[in-house]
């Protein structure tokens, strides 16, 4: 049932860009996080860190325009805004440990409801890419939020009690936004922020494996393009 | 977009309150946020802890503050033999303050920005800045452990900045301010000169922007 | 005055043996020491330790030393998906690895170049990688004991170089090289260009010439 | 006796100049330090470094050229040659501490027949200017000769079996250059290898707490103007 009305991944991307505040600080990871920075105003003023040392990141590189020198952490081309700096990735790390980036935006495997993540390798994997800065940025990052779909292809949910896949950190995650809601890690649980639209706080509960903390009244989110 | 363009000094240190921590940049009578100095003067926050090289030349640099008896305690590396308010309230026993070997005092800052809450060092082992230091041995040198150093507020000097906050310094000027730029909560930078967003070349800009928070046009870096 | 400048990728990488550990800059394709990698391969020292964000992709970067057999550990942040050699090697067993956060990976090899044998910090805890990692809380925060990484040998790769040995880069090229530079024994940059002394501005020096041992030039950074 | 002998504070700074190898990166501390890059060839190429954030840093400037944005770590108005770098005082530590200056020479009150180093306070003194860079210095450059006046104004030896002035670093000096002689600091003692021009090793042990190795012939200093 909820897996027909899911958003998609775009749309998971366009209500967690509404989370940015403006003028913030961000990092993006892979998967849909990278698909974020497409709904952000350019008046917002927000600023995109790259952990290969890129700060003012812009948008991929035109076809024909790619600069081979000037990589996102995806080793995709882009480009630089004005403002932007260069930098080492030791630097670059400063950033994300030092609690120097308002956001950070990753993809989850799993999500604990004390807000550890799991997100960068499968049990069972022999190879997953590697850990790369997932671990510096989760625990770095004054606010984590981890968009994803809210069930695994199997239809388990990735919102747990206790994550079994490989942990990146502990206790860092501050908000899940998923095909289904919006939901936010709070002292002694999950509460419930939002909803996509035509989904209800039941229908989300029941693809959840912890008690959600659910309002009287809880909002749909408001989508562009719907 | 956040505006950290501020129109005075004032402005700039309207919330430093009694018993904030501040560090400073300067060394050897460059760099030092003198203007801000003054401003924090003007202000007349007390019972402050400072974070410095030194403590002051005369009635200059650090010295205002101590003149005006605004500061508690201090953590320096050299005070300096001109440091003379600084000098005799610590021996009236109103100052309290911590002597650091001067890498060692900028190491702790760079771990704070960095993340790091404590590291070890073979730097003071066996001296009298190792009192009171755990002690242990690592690949069979001997270490003390150092804690990360961070602080409410950096006060810094810079040559120029955009907008955003990108800065570059000039010459030995740079000295300690790029590194407590990443160690305050608020780091606040007086500059010789405001330039538009993109007029500094992003290969060559030393502190990004991400660092700091609020910016002052002042004069030129030794005016009086 | 010392002579940096060697004539070949081959000349800069003569001395590189059997059983040498080496850090290797480069990340998603920019910034890579391609051709001294391929003279390592051709000078053929086996039995390697290899320090990298990631472990080649198919034959390119470090596959080249992966698909000759000619690495027996290593220590990676992202072998990445493409490292068809190293998965080969490490599923036969023929090649030891462990992997690291990212940050942490660069925040060692900085220690080591800044001669802090060991550091505090919290990426980590309660996941895999603080498997047989002293455990401690540093002010209510839990932190894992991590150590210094170096190595005899850092091939990285910069833009330019004057004689002495001052680095800079270009664009998100300089990622891991400039920290790589401070943390081995014998630092051996390939640039696109060798400038005079004096050409590059003393301000906008990103590594100084005290961590470079050895420049060669190389043609541009993605030929093949 | 052998303080009517003694060399100038200028010879012993030229003798020092000798132990600095062809394109060294060296730092020089406060007091005779500060006079020895004027005896060193400019063909040399020794690189001098200041903590305060400079590398390749040439004379002190002419008088009316003064810049006070480029001042070493005593605070005088220098220059910077050709191939020179600023940074931040962050990283020039990180070459002090981190081994990577081949030389460095400091000032001493009292070195140790082991090699520890007393240089920054005088006992029972309120105030010194403080520690500096002193201890950075002293324990991370891979060779650290310690240039001073053999003995006190009061002519009690500054060379002692175990120092009494507070420490600046354990077993970190390799040589000593004093107006009497040149001493290697060798397991298991004190090597003496020069001395002055008119001076015998017996008048230098005469001044020297500990006992010196002295070899069968001990060649004199050589120096351009006696």
């Amino acid at each position: 049932m909820t897996l027909e009305r899911k958003l998609s991944r775009e749309q998971i991307a366009e209500r967690a860009a509404q989370e940015l505040p403006d003028g913030a600080y961000v990092n993006l990871g892979w998967g849909i996080p990278n698909l974020i920075a497409a709904y952000v105003p350019e008046k917002a003023g927000v600023i995109f860190h790259s952990e290969n040392g890129i700060l003012g990141m812009g948008p991929r590189a035109r076809p024909g325009e790619e600069d081979y020198d000037l990589v996102d952490a995806m080793k995709a081309p882009v480009t630089i805004l004005p403002g932007g700096a260069y930098f080492s990735q030791v630097d670059a790390h400063m950033m994300t440990r030092g609690g120097h980036l308002d956001v950070a935006v990753l993809g989850g495997l799993q999500v604990s409801e004390r807000g550890d993540l799991a997100n960068w390798k499968v049990p069972g994997a022999k190879f997953s890419g590697g850990i790369g800065g997932a671990m510096d940025i989760a625990v770095g990052s004054r606010r984590l939020i981890i968009t994803m779909e809210h069930v695994t292809k199997n239809g388990e949910p990735k919102i747990v009690k206790t994550c079994t896949y490989p942990l990146t950190a502990l206790q860092c995650v501050t908000t899940i936004v998923t095909d289904l809601a919006v939901i936010d890690v709070v002292p002694g649980g999950l509460q419930l922020r939002e909803v996509a639209p035509g989904v209800s706080p039941e229908d989300v509960q029941r693809v959840t494996e912890p008690k959600l903390a659910i309002a009287a009244r809880t909002p749909e989110m408001r989508l562009r393009a719907q | 977009m956040n505006n950290k363009i501020y129109p005075s000094v004032d402005a700039a240190v309207a919330d430093v309150s009694d018993g904030a921590s501040l560090m400073f940049g300067g060394f050897g009578g460059a760099g030092f946020p003198n203007e801000l100095i003054r401003a924090v003067g003007r202000k007349g926050a007390r019972n402050l802890f400072a974070i410095s090289n030194n403590c002051g030349t005369g009635e200059g640099e650090l010295g205002v503050l101590f003149k005006n008896k605004q500061i508690r305690r201090v953590i320096a590396a050299f005070p300096g033999p001109q440091s003379t308010y600084f000098q005799q309230q610590v021996e009236a026993g109103e100052v309290e303050y911590e002597l650091v070997p001067q890498g060692i005092l900028c190491e702790r800052m760079r771990a704070y920005g960095a993340g790091i809450p404590a590291f070890y060092s073979p730097v003071g082992v066996g001296t009298e800045v190792a009192q009171g230091k755990e002690e242990r041995s690592i690949n069979g040198r001997r270490c003390i452990l150092e804690s990360a150093l961070g602080a409410d507020f950096a006060l810094i000097r810079a040559l120029k900045a955009d907008p955003l906050g990108n800065l570059i310094y000039r010459k030995a000027a740079r000295n300690f301010n790029p590194v407590m730029a990443t160690a305050a909560k608020v780091t606040i930078v007086e500059v010789n000169e405001i330039v538009p967003v993109g007029a500094l070349d992003p290969e060559t800009i030393v502190t990004p922007s991400v660092f700091v928070h609020r910016i002052v046009q002042v004069g030129g870096a030794h005016d009086a």
